[in-house]
């Protein structure tokens, strides 16, 4: 068998495909985060926290209404990007021509707000929330035993971030979003209805946030704190790949993944400043991440 | 009918007044200019026009429809297409992504022009199709501003300024399609602070003073109202 | 000393396989008004760019004085007396008339890095400001903030803190752009004014300007040099009559 | 224009008030915690607000002064002025490394390099062994100052005034210094000052290292008035709190910071003392829960703050004041 | 010979973080009812519970409890979760003398080197769990060990003192990964675990990160093959993670609901007011009020030396346990339990989670004296 630095290659390549199935949810994280940056130039530190509640529904749906997971698979984000409708015309409306601190600081107190909601109705130790039947078991292959829903997680989160992609940068409606955040007004007198586009981009980003909580609630406790904790790295990641570009945020996010599996045989301990370690070492090398534009 | 309309347009940017009441009309067709002193409130005349300034009040018509209510984009659809004075290329899209932008017009009347004759137009665009937009220089900036407005089938166009910053020979050539423009049956209102570029082009003047019309007449008055330009324009 | 103030060799700028500015080799007669022009896109900013090093340049060599200042960072260009203006109009908006220009003052006193000290001493240093302003006629204005100046008296502003730099050379890019004709006339005579005993270098569109102060024209056209000479010269040269100026270049008038 | 003369007479008659608050029955501690804050947030302003640097990683000057303090003086038992130096000048170093790291940077990459590398410092503090992990650097001593005994209280609380008013004289003299006016001109328009032959980075970096040891001052300060250092001094998240502290106050005004870290620090003391007094006068028992969600309560306050005070107390009370001056003034 | 003529408790714990459902609002309730339960007088005074959430933050712990003692004339501070707070707090109420009882807070520095005649420990601490869960699972055929440990300092010391109790008990140690704080994914972990071919997992870590790795154990089928054991869990983990992930697991606590009838009157008299079970800090917040009450009842004063004294000469026999709390250095010695997660078919009703496999004797379960670190123990 070979080995590698004292690791055997299987067990090595079982750790890499962990890496991935975590980078799928990074990858998906980030891209909505980047979308929002890219569309709306708002931080949206509330990212983590609509994740949370696209877990809380998935969870939700069953426990009140029996809805299964296929099902609150489509209906949270679809709530969740209600609750973004509400909250761009409520409040992130007023922020697009300041700086971002502002955004970031308003949709951080978002943040706190849905947090402390959540732990004060169902406390913060969490809930449980099963596999759905159809992904139960596992698969071998070979080299490790593969739970079968996480590789679903990595099917179903690359298929959106490629979907995603295509439609923001190959589409000329992707074009017209582009536009839309950099000069509104002028768009907006070419005969496009922005503020419709703004408040659907918005809708769209934080859609893409539920989907991966509802994704992310079989394998995780479905806790208040579970954005909060994931917020700070997906931020580093779409840091990484470069503010607003989408293509970046989605290798990044997988390819973040597999650098953190590769640190928790290595050095498991650093596996949550690794991001940061690779953070500071690409902004030296390249001022605006891997795939960003400089100005 | 008239193809624009404008009645007692008072307009504001914050708390400032800065239209005071401006009145004029352009039939189809037509090639109208304002003039007038740097300030004097000729853009945002265009951008009122457009519902792009703050607070609006009067009357515009666009073909006989009032606008004063619309938000930007319907009135937009009524036909009307807009280059700004500080051109408005996105940087985030390449030349052509920023060309194919506007959408085609739902009431738009003239037919829209094809890439292909643009880029006949201005070969520089066609040069630097894929590079992002605000990376061509100031005036090839400025014709992809122009060009672009000319795909979406609007027939009432307002430019700023068009001429500013462009060299000799790319004046000349927007002079000339603005001729060709005005003989397809395009309704023209142009901002100029070249009056040697405008003077030959235009049917009909325009001058703005601190946000009211000091002087209006037919281009065929220029002549007799030559030493009264003067004095308006000089300082 | 040689003649010439500023020279470069074979100078080059890509930008992603796009070549912007393509083996120019410009001299530049001290004492003179130098001219750059050229259609839009030509390369002239990004000429100037490259001269301050605000651009790395891809190929050639820039010298000063006979030195060559290819490798050196902008700032110390600036400090052996290269100071620019930009196209867009560069004030401290937030900073009065006077502490404008003050800025560019300040840097000789060698207290730029004391932290410690109170303003006290950089108060000496206003009668010389009031001086310069006086010769933009902004001394009027000089407790107003930047930012609250019109279009025209910002350029003037900017003009009058490059000048407390005691510049060599001064980089004028498009310093008429945007004005009406009063400020055209007054920026032109100031420029002429303040070019006795220095040399300039400037970007302009407006052929009554260049005509009226330039000693001598480059014309730049896809990024290399087509022309160069007097306005007479050049006005009568037929690629930059086809490239730049048109059919009505005998009218001496420009864009403006 | 008349407010302008007397500025200094101004912050005179602010610390004065403050020197008397403890005999006004004002809690001393909790004004010494305030008054640390209010110096880490006025640092930070120096250089947020005057510089327009925004650092995410502040807390990594605050935890090292922190940690770097309560060792000197524990451990090695160095005098107290001399502990606090130590933890400064240890600020400093790192600030030094962070600067001539991230200052090449712009933007939202400088706030993220920034963070970044505080980050990789709160995993070294997480793992050396000298910092106690999660249970901190317990019982600093805080000995004596210059011949002063600090274990009372009330002698700490003068000591630790004077060391605040210090690192806010060096604020105000660095912002009405010839250094301040060209880092306000590279915060208007650095390409400009760049033309004006000012090594822009270098400025950077002389106001970096200066918020650093400032934030430092702080941090040790803390740690000698707490009797700990733990791990929330070095936290990502109080670098946030700071960042909160300078908005909330006014960013770019020098007193913003210091209300702004008031109002964060009597929230987080004192909004279930809050809660508990609105329920007994109003009788509605849910206030009594206010003490539970002090991060729910603060979340509100961000939002209105953004919305309708975004330049912050004292911002918006001198605009409010310009406004009413100007129809005056004309 | 009541100070303000009122006693005054005050709790400082978290109230809304990771550790407030072990105790947060619930062990505030559980003080309010022994108070009630004394009618709220004591010695003809008053009594009057405050209460503070430190969110995990030690100085905003420390600066409350020293603003407490210095201007509301508090007479007992009561420290809930974590362990830096509590060790803060610790050095103020020694600087101000007044009596400091740890509850939720594990480490075991509290009576060991920062002991402190003012401190009494009551629950538990990381000794204890280690040598109850330890010793117990390794006697019952646990004999190889691997942990997944918080990179933490209470993760080592709950590996490092469980360790040393698996050797003693003839178990050994085959490896160990460390994980950082909040670390969301254990797949990983879990594989490395796995591949050592250990029969226990020794999970030294706490809260959220417990309750994922014990997830992901079941998904990636890790409890096929090896037994967990919960080195610092509670039954409100168990809850949320539900019985079909946790049977048959290993964990060791001081107290359990059900596991005598008067715990089980005063647990359902909790539930009617929190709508869930207490978790073993809670009842212990009931019992150290209760126990602190009644010796000012018995001293009538709330002098800090003479109530502390009249605590520690007194054998504690409630429903939450019997023992007492040692002189030298005021830890709480009483029985622990080692309990095992019963399958979803044995239980019974809501909330009956845990069957009692040993009961673990105070001094043997707690640090002897002769082993401790306190200098105010004489050897
Ligand atoms: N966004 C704005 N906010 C406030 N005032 C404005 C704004 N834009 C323009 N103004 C003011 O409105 C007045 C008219 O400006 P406008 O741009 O319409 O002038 P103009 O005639 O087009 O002149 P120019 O030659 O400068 O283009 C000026 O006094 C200007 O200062
Ligand atoms: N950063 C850049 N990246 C890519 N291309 C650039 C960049 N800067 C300039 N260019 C290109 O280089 C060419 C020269 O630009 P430059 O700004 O120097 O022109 P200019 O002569 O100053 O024109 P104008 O008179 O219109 O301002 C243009 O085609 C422009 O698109
Ligand atoms: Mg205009
Ligand atoms: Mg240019």
């Amino acid at each position: 068998m070979t080995d590698f630095f004292g690791i055997p290659l299987p067990a090595l390549l079982g750790q890499l495909l962990l890496g991935l199935v975590n980078g799928s949810f990074y990858a998906m994280l980030s891209l909505g985060l980047a979308v929002i940056f890219g569309m709306l130039n708002i931080i949206n530190f509330a990212h983590g926290a609509l994740y949370m509640m696209g877990a809380f529904l998935a969870w939700m749906g069953l426990e009140y209404l029996g809805l299964n997971y296929w099902v609150m698979l489509l209906l949270a984000p679809l709530l969740v990007g209600v609750l973004g409708i509400l909250i761009e015309r409520l409040l992130l409306q007023w922020l697009y021509k300041l700086d971002h601190i502002y955004g970031l600081l308003l949709t951080f107190g978002i943040t706190l707000v849905m947090e402390g909601i959540f732990r004060s109705f169902y406390g913060v130790s969490g809930q449980q929330y099963a596999v759905p039947e159809a992904l139960q078991g596992a698969t071998n292959l070979g080299f490790m035993v593969l739970p079968n829903y996480r590789a679903w997680v990595v099917v179903a989160s690359i298929t959106v971030c490629l979907a995603v992609w295509a439609l923001i940068e190959k589409t000329s409606l992707g074009a017209t979003l582009r536009a839309g955040t950099e000069n509104p007004k002028l768009v907006q007198a070419f005969g496009i209805n922005v503020p419709r586009m703004i408040t659907l981009t918005y809708a769209g980003g934080v859609a893409l946030a539920a989907f991966a909580g509802v994704l992310a609630a079989p394998i995780l406790q479905v806790t208040a704190l579970m954005g909060s904790n994931l917020i700070i790295v997906v931020f580093a990641v779409v840091v990484i790949g470069g503010m607003g570009s989408i293509l970046g945020s989605i290798l990044t996010g997988l390819g973040l993944g597999l650098v953190e599996g590769l640190t928790k045989v290595f050095y498991p301990e650093a596996s949550s400043t690794v991001v940061f370690v690779v953070m500071a070492l690409v902004l030296l090398v390249r001022p605006a991440g891997l795939f960003g534009k400089e100005k | 009918m008239n193809a624009l309309e404008i009645r007692d347009l008072h307009a504001w940017y914050g708390e400032s007044h800065i239209l005071h009441g401006i009145n004029m009309s352009v039939q189809r067709g037509q090639v109208l200019t304002l003039l007038g002193r740097n300030g004097a409130g000729r853009t945002t005349t265009l951008r009122a026009i457009m519902g792009l300034t703050g607070r609006r009040q009067g009357s515009i018509r666009v073909h006989g429809e009032e606008t004063i209510a619309l938000p930007t984009h319907r009135i937009a659809h009524l036909g009307l297409g807009y280059c700004p004075e500080e051109r408005g290329i996105f940087a985030s899209l390449t030349t052509e992504e920023n060309l194919r932008l506007p959408p085609r017009l739902s009431g738009g009347r003239a037919t829209p022009m094809t890439e292909a004759q643009i880029y006949e137009m201005f070969p520089n665009l066609a040069e630097r199709r894929n590079s992002p937009g605000t990376r061509l220089s100031g005036g090839e900036q400025q014709m992809l501003a122009v060009a672009r407005i000319l795909r979406t089938g609007a027939d009432i166009l307002l430019l700023d300024e068009i001429s500013e910053g462009l060299a000799p020979v790319i004046v000349q050539a927007l002079a000339r399609m603005i001729t060709t423009l005005k003989a397809q049956g395009f309704t023209i209102v142009m901002v100029e602070q070249n009056f040697r570029f405008a003077a030959p082009l235009a049917d009909h003047f325009i001058v703005v003073e601190h946000g009211e019309v000091v002087a209006s007449f037919p281009a065929s008055e220029l002549a007799a109202q030559q030493a009264k330009l003067d004095e308006l324009l000089s300082v | 000393m040689s003649e010439l103030i500023l020279e470069t060799r074979g100078l080059g700028k890509d930008f992603k396989g796009f070549t912007a500015v393509d083996g120019v080799n410009l001299q530049v007669a001290r004492g003179a008004i130098h001219a750059l022009i050229g259609p839009n896109g030509a390369g002239k900013t990004t000429c100037f760019n490259l001269l301050t090093k605000f651009l790395e340049p891809t190929r050639g060599q820039i010298l000063f004085n006979g030195v060559d200042i290819t490798g050196e960072r902008p700032a110390e260009i600036a400090r052996r007396g290269v100071i620019r203006s930009f196209q867009i109009s560069a004030v401290f908006p937030h900073l009065t008339v006077l502490e404008n220009v003050r800025i560019g003052l300040q840097r000789f006193t060698g207290t730029s890095f004391h932290f410690w000290k109170g303003l006290t001493g950089l108060k000496q240093l206003d009668a010389r400001v009031l001086a310069l302003l006086e010769l933009v006629d902004l001394r009027e204005m000089a407790s107003l903030k930047a930012g609250d100046l019109p279009y025209g008296r910002k350029r003037a502003l900017e003009i009058a803190t490059t000048m407390a730099m005691e510049p060599a050379l001064m980089l004028l890019d498009e310093p008429t752009q945007g004005m009406g004709h009063e400020d055209v006339d007054r920026v032109t005579a100031l420029i002429k004014r303040v070019a006795e005993g220095r040399t300039v270098l400037m970007v302009e569109h407006n052929m009554k300007v260049v005509s009226t102060i330039a000693d001598r024209i480059t014309v730049l056209a896809r990024g290399s040099v087509l022309a160069e000479g007097d306005y007479a010269e050049v006005s009568r040269h037929p690629a930059v009559l086809e490239a730049y100026m048109g059919t009505e270049a005998t009218e001496l008038q420009g864009a403006h | 224009m008349n407010r302008h003369h007397h500025p200094l007479l101004g912050y005179g008659l602010l610390f004065g008030a403050i020197a008397l608050l403890p005999a006004l029955g004002v809690y001393p501690i909790f004004v010494m915690k305030v008054l640390c804050f209010a110096l880490f947030a006025c640092a930070f302003n120096l250089l947020v607000g005057f510089t327009g640097l925004l650092s995410f990683g502040h807390a990594a000057f605050l935890g090292t002064a922190a940690y770097g303090a309560g060792h000197a003086l524990k451990v090695w038992g160095l005098p107290t002025p001399l502990g606090l130096l130590f933890g400064m000048l240890a600020a400093g170093g790192v600030g030094l490394v962070f600067g001539l790291l991230a200052i090449r940077r712009t933007g939202i990459y400088f706030s993220m390099i920034t963070l970044a590398l505080s980050q990789m410092l709160f995993f070294f503090f997480l793992q050396a062994p000298f910092t106690g992990g999660e249970d901190g650097l317990q019982s600093v001593p805080r000995g004596h100052f210059l011949g002063i005994e600090l274990a009372n209280d009330l002698s700490l609380y003068y000591v630790v005034l004077g060391l605040f008013i210090a690192g806010f004289w060096v604020i105000y003299r660095t912002v009405h210094s010839p250094f301040g006016q060209v880092l306000t001109s590279i915060r208007e328009n650095e390409p400009r000052a760049i033309s004006l032959g000012y090594d822009v980075d270098r400025f950077k970096l002389l106001a970096f290292v200066l918020s650093a040891m400032l934030a430092g001052l702080a941090g040790a300060t803390k740690t000698l008035v707490l009797g700990f250092a733990t791990l929330t001094d070095a936290v990502w998240t109080t670098s946030g709190l700071v960042i909160l502290m300078t908005l909330v106050g006014g960013m770019g005004t020098l007193v913003g910071p210091m209300l702004g870290a008031l109002v964060i620090i009597a929230l987080e003391n004192k909004i279930g003392d809050l809660g508990k007094a609105l329920a007994d006068v109003s009788g509605i028992s849910w206030f009594n829960g206010l003490g539970e969600s002090v991060s729910l309560v603060t979340g509100l306050i961000f939002i209105v703050c953004v919305l309708a005070f975004r330049r912050g107390l004292v911002g918006e009370a001198l605009a409010w004041w310009e406004r009413r001056q100007a129809p005056a003034g004309r | 010979q009541i100070s303000g003529d009122v006693i005054k408790i005050g709790i400082i714990t978290d109230m809304s973080s990771v550790y407030a459902d072990i105790d947060g609002a619930g062990g505030v309730e559980a003080i309010k009812m022994a108070v009630a339960d004394m009618k709220g007088m004591v010695a003809g005074k008053k009594i009057e519970v405050i209460f503070a959430d430190h969110q995990n933050k030690a100085d905003v712990a420390a600066s409350k409890a020293r603003e407490w003692i210095d201007t509301q004339g508090l007479d007992l501070l009561i420290g809930g979760t974590n362990s830096g707070a509590s060790l803060a707090m610790a050095k103020i109420a020694a600087e101000k003398k007044k009596p400091f009882i740890v509850i939720g807070a594990g480490s075991a520095r509290l009576t060991n080197e920062d002991c402190s005649p003012y401190t009494i420990h009551y629950a538990y601490d990381t000794v204890a769990l280690a040598n109850g869960t330890g010793a117990a699972v390794t006697k019952g055929g646990g004999k190889s060990w691997y942990f997944l440990t918080a990179d933490y300092a209470f993760g080592a010391s709950l590996q490092a003192d469980t360790a040393a109790v698996v050797a003693k008990s003839g178990g050994k140690v085959v490896g160990s990964v460390k994980h950082p704080l909040n670390a969301s994914d254990f797949s990983s972990f879990l594989l490395q675990a796995q591949g050592s071919g250990a029969q226990i997992l020794g999970l030294a870590n706490a809260g959220g990160d417990t309750i994922n790795a014990v997830k992901a154990a079941n998904e990636f089928g890790v409890t096929k093959t090896m037994k967990l054991a919960g080195l610092l869990m509670f039954i409100n983990d168990i809850h949320s993670l539900g019985l079909k992930t946790t049977e048959g697991m290993y964990l060791t606590d001081s107290w359990y609901w059900n596991q005598t009838p008067e715990a089980r009157a005063w647990s359902r008299r909790f539930f009617e007011k929190m709508k869930r079970m207490p978790s073993s800090l809670q009842a212990a917040d009931y019992s150290a009020t209760w126990n602190y009450l009644k010796a000012v009842e018995a001293t009538k004063t709330d002098d800090a030396d003479k109530v502390i004294a009249q605590m520690k000469a007194t054998p504690i026999n409630d429903f939450f346990s019997k023992g007492q709390i040692r002189k030298e250095d005021g830890r709480f010695v009483h029985d622990m339990f080692l309990l095992q997660v019963k399958s979803q078919k044995d239980s019974v009703e809501p909330w009956d989670y845990f069957k009692v496999v040993t009961r673990i004797p105070g001094e043997e379960a707690f640090t002897k004296l002769a082993d401790s670190k306190c200098p105010a123990v004489k050897k």
